[in-house]
């Protein structure tokens, strides 16, 4: 009966949703269809030449230089540079819930959750691992100006690479209090650039840096070294979730 | 066409929403809601024939055509926020077993 | 119809086909691990909407570190004895 | 003076409150302070209304904030409320710390911004620790329900958001009213984000059919998170209502009707469940979800001012109401209200605070409350909308019924009609009700202020401003 009640609702919902969109009665819907988007009519545009606070027609990779934005990765320049109040909000989303989860599953006495004998080619492979992916991860975050990636999936693999350790060894803790100062301390920096920016140009968050030639590793300013503070600060928010995931409490 | 089925697979969380009372299945169904809802994000930004947005020494100039970034950013938004949610909703059906015994929100007693 | 347009309406069919399976079927962990599938599937079409960078954020977390915690939270708050 | 530092400094406390655990409570009351300080700085040093840019990119392309007397009214309304809740409940606050001050970034986020993506972003930090917070009332699988039911609607909210940005290119929300007047969209078109929104919206401002967490999450509510749910969260998602309803919402006749609809259903029902209720703290909550009902039903038809002096009253007297009967609850164990006959008998500052925000929350003339319904109920008449204000007086009724009910409970220890004798007195403890009673006082002076003042300066004060703000962008700044 449930059910039946659910199907009809997400079908009458489905039906709005289509109608709506796609099948507009007066034919005035000004819904772009799928594919059929004309950039000019969107604030993107500007992101992509790269000329919201001066004129700049085209910005050639390995040649422009001194551009408001110095990224050669245009999702980066967005996330860090022309929306970076929105990814300081989403920084404070996962940090908070980091704390929310730390507070539910706190408890006094500790150990793994999934105790077992490892052995010594699991146990020393790991570690290798982790050095690799640890490296990997660093690389990611501090090349989002120029590849695909950036600090989230750069935090994220160091955070795996952790994991990793969890699992094949019994006796490895990571030291949160270690993780919590990292986290708060790139936090702190994050905020800190924020208003050092007021002082020195009048915004918040503004990129005071300059910001070099687009595509070499020494440009976009500001943005590396925001996303070098993201990717610790996610890093460390992610081992804590997955620090307290993996323990449970002796009960005694 | 994707825009059309990520539609449709929202719609398919919002229907394990409704029917499901399990708190696994329900996080399940949320997440599975998000999934729809960032491909559906993603797909307002897509460009026929558009380039990945990257300037690379290949496609090293912005007169070329490109996909909309802004809903890629929003979409990288949205999944750290998702991942925020689920991590939660975790730990608190966790904590619920605890108490519990079930996962089962209408075999819980009290409260 | 393209070849691309072929794949993505494979892999869109297939998302909402498990996405039924992840929500209808008994176990809790054959849930867990088609949610899974489904965010792999989901890293594909966001290659093929040209967005690497969002692929890669759901690649490592959405996919892994999503699916790893579910998958803990099962193992810890399974009683003893019994399979998952 | 840069009103993002209102968002800045309470996140940088957060910040720094992780790293030296132990300051928390003073870093989180000095930021509580500090943002009360410098937002009362801000409205008096206040010239005109701006837009001011995040990163040095100008509106629309980059995030910007919207500082006019709207969201000035909203930042003094959250801080303020903030702070109070938070003087109040300082024994509550535990390791919760962080959580405020997060939550309280949100808030000023919320109500500053002027930016439909930073908006979702910042309801769902707001709504996180909001999730975090009402754990601490131990009714965590109503938390549970909860968090289910805000992560959906803020997916639904997102989608509206992206809706948008496909339709007109743009997330800043003046560049898009701008746009929708220019491009002469139909409302038909419009229909499917409004509704999308409203839907996501609907859930933190407990609209029905959203709204039925909130008794669950906060019936057992501590004098912390219970008022701070009921006041500083929902004027700041209201006062959003209110910004999307004045610019972007360009509804039809017939859309406008059914939105309200289901505004004025909240408000009859929720009056109605509270008329049934038997402990204090949930007649309080349903009678806030009626406030919301109401205040939404009159952003809908136009009348901002109104809707303004609606949410204020309503804020200003919960806060009074909700603080001292979770206090009451707490230190006796017991909200039911005929358990709690004559506390006020021992307790007369609390009770005569108390009377005051209940007298002020009905809309008795000498009070703040009487302002505010009054000039709702003259609006709508103006208006031409006859049925609305019909309702409004019907339901002021029954509220009123209800409070002097509680009211009598509260302040006879006795049989009614009769002088009790001492006997019949019960013992109360309450402890440490010093801060409270401060707080109570006065806020209930304020209350009467407000009430016998003339209230034509804050009405001139806000249509000259906040109304012509939107147009004067449109022509084009």
């Amino acid at each position: 009966m449930k059910q039946v009640v659910s199907i009809l609702l997400v079908l009458a919902v489905g039906f709005f949703i289509f109608s709506a969109l796609y099948f507009p009665n007066q034919g005035d819907s000004a819904f772009d269809s799928y594919g059929e988007v004309d950039l000019d009519e969107r604030v993107s545009s500007s992101f992509i030449d790269k000329n919201v606070t001066g004129e700049n027609d085209e910005v050639v990779f390995g040649e422009s230089a001194n551009l408001e934005d110095g990224s050669a990765n245009y999702v980066t320049s967005v996330i860090v540079n022309y929306r970076s109040f929105d990814t300081l909000g989403e920084v404070t989303v996962l940090f908070i819930s980091a704390f929310g989860v730390g507070l539910l599953l706190s408890g006094r006495r500790k150990k793994q959750a999934f105790a077992h004998q490892p052995n010594f080619i699991l146990k020393y492979g790991a570690r290798l691992v982790f050095g690799i992916m640890v490296i990997f991860g660093v690389y990611m975050f501090s090349h989002g100006h120029l590849a695909p990636g950036g600090g989230f999936p750069g935090g994220a693999i160091i955070a795996a690479a952790l994991l990793l350790l969890y699992l094949a060894d019994n006796d490895f803790r990571a030291k949160m209090k270690a993780f919590k100062v990292t986290e708060g301390i790139a936090g702190s920096i994050y905020v800190i650039l924020g208003l050092l920016a007021i002082v020195i140009g009048g915004y918040f968050l503004m990129n005071f840096l300059p910001t070099g030639i687009v595509g070499t590793i020494f440009s976009a300013g500001l943005i590396p070294i925001i996303y070098v503070l993201i990717g610790l600060k996610v890093g460390s928010e992610i081992a804590g979730i997955v620090d307290s995931f993996l323990t449970v409490e002796v009960e005694k | 066409m994707i825009q059309y089925l990520s539609i449709a697979l929202m719609l398919v969380g919002i229907y394990g929403l409704l029917s499901q009372r399990n708190m696994i299945k329900l996080i399940v169904s949320l997440n599975i809601f998000e999934i729809g809802l960032n491909i559906f994000i993603v797909s307002i930004g897509f460009v026929k024939d558009g380039l990945a947005p990257i300037l690379t020494s290949n496609h090293n100039s912005s007169a070329l055509l490109y996909v909309d970034p802004l809903p890629q950013a929003m979409v990288l938004t949205a999944i750290v926020i998702g991942v925020g949610i689920t991590a939660l909703a975790l730990a608190l059906a966790r904590k619920l077993y605890k108490t519990h015994g079930t996962y089962e929100l209408d075999e819980m007693e009290g409260e | 119809m393209t070849i691309l347009q072929i794949v993505e309406i494979v892999v869109g069919v297939a998302m909402i086909v498990f996405g039924i399976l992840a929500i209808n079927t008994k176990k809790l962990i054959n849930s867990v691990i088609f949610l899974s599938v489904i965010s792999m599937l989901a890293v594909v079409s966001f290659m093929l909407m040209r967005a690497p960078d969002v692929a890669i954020t759901e690649a490592v977390i959405g996919s892994g570190l999503v699916t790893a915690i579910f998958v803990f939270t099962l193992y810890t708050t399974k009683k003893a004895g019994e399979k998952i | 003076m840069n009103p993002a530092l209102l968002i800045a400094a309470p996140l940088l406390a957060a910040f720094i409150a992780v790293i030296f655990k132990k300051i928390d409570k003073v870093v989180l009351g000095v930021v509580a302070v500090g943002n009360i300080a410098y937002s009362i700085v801000m409205a008096v040093l206040f010239t005109g209304a701006t837009q001011i840019a995040i990163g040095g990119f100008a509106p629309p392309f980059g995030i910007s904030l919207v500082l006019d007397s709207y969201s000035l009214i909203g930042i003094l309304l959250v801080n303020v409320a903030f702070g109070l809740i938070l003087l109040m409940g300082t024994k509550l606050v535990g390791r919760y710390g962080i959580v405020l001050a997060v939550s309280l970034a949100a808030l000023n986020g919320i109500v500053l911004t002027g930016d439909l993506f930073n908006l979702f972003v910042f309801i769902e930090v707001a709504a996180i620790s909001a999730y975090i917070m009402t754990t601490m009332n131990k009714q965590l699988k109503h938390t549970f329900n909860y968090l289910i039911l805000g992560t959906l609607a803020s997916g639904l909210l997102l989608f509206g958001i992206a809706v948008l940005y496909n339709m007109f290119g743009s997330l800043n929300i003046i560049d898009i009213a701008s746009k929708l007047a220019i491009s002469g969209v139909s409302a038909g078109a419009m229909v499917l984000p409004i509704v999308f929104i409203f839907a996501g919206l609907s859930v933190e401002a407990k609209l029905i059919p959203f709204g039925g967490w909130v008794r669950g999450v906060l019936k057992k509510s501590n004098s912390l998170v219970g008022p701070l749910l009921v006041t500083g969260y929902a004027a700041a998602i209201l006062l959003v209502f209110g910004r999307l309803t004045s610019t972007i919402f360009i509804m039809s006749d017939g859309l406008k009707i059914a939105l309200t609809v289901v505004a004025v259903a909240t408000l009859v029902l929720a009056e109605f469940t509270a008329f049934s209720k038997k402990n204090l703290r949930e007649v309080l909550l349903f009678s806030s979800i009626a406030q919301s009902g109401l205040v939404v039903a009159l952003f809908l038809n136009g009348l901002t001012v109104a809707a303004i002096l609606v949410l204020v009253n309503n804020v200003v007297s919960k806060l009074v109401l909700f603080a001292l009967s979770a206090k009451i609850a707490d230190d006796t164990g017991t909200d039911k209200i005929s358990e709690l006959k004559g506390v006020f008998t021992k307790y007369r500052v609390l009770g005569v605070g108390f009377t005051i925000a209940a007298m002020s929350l009905i809309g008795l003339p000498m009070f703040f409350g009487f302002v505010a319904k009054a000039q709702a109920v003259m609006s709508l008449f103006e208006s031409g909308n006859l049925w609305l204000p019909a309702v409004i007086l019907l339901v002021s009724v029954i509220e009123g019924i209800y409070i002097i009910r509680i009211l009598t409970t509260l302040w006879n220890s006795g049989k009614e009609g009769q002088v009790p004798s001492k006997d019949a007195q019960k013992e109360y403890k309450l402890n440490g009700f010093v801060k409270v009673s401060i707080v109570a006082l006065v806020i209930g002076v304020l209350i009467v202020a407000a009430g016998i003042l003339p209230i034509t300066n804050i009405k001139e004060f806000l249509s000259s401003d906040f109304l012509s703000f939107i147009t004067r962008s449109m022509g084009g700044v």
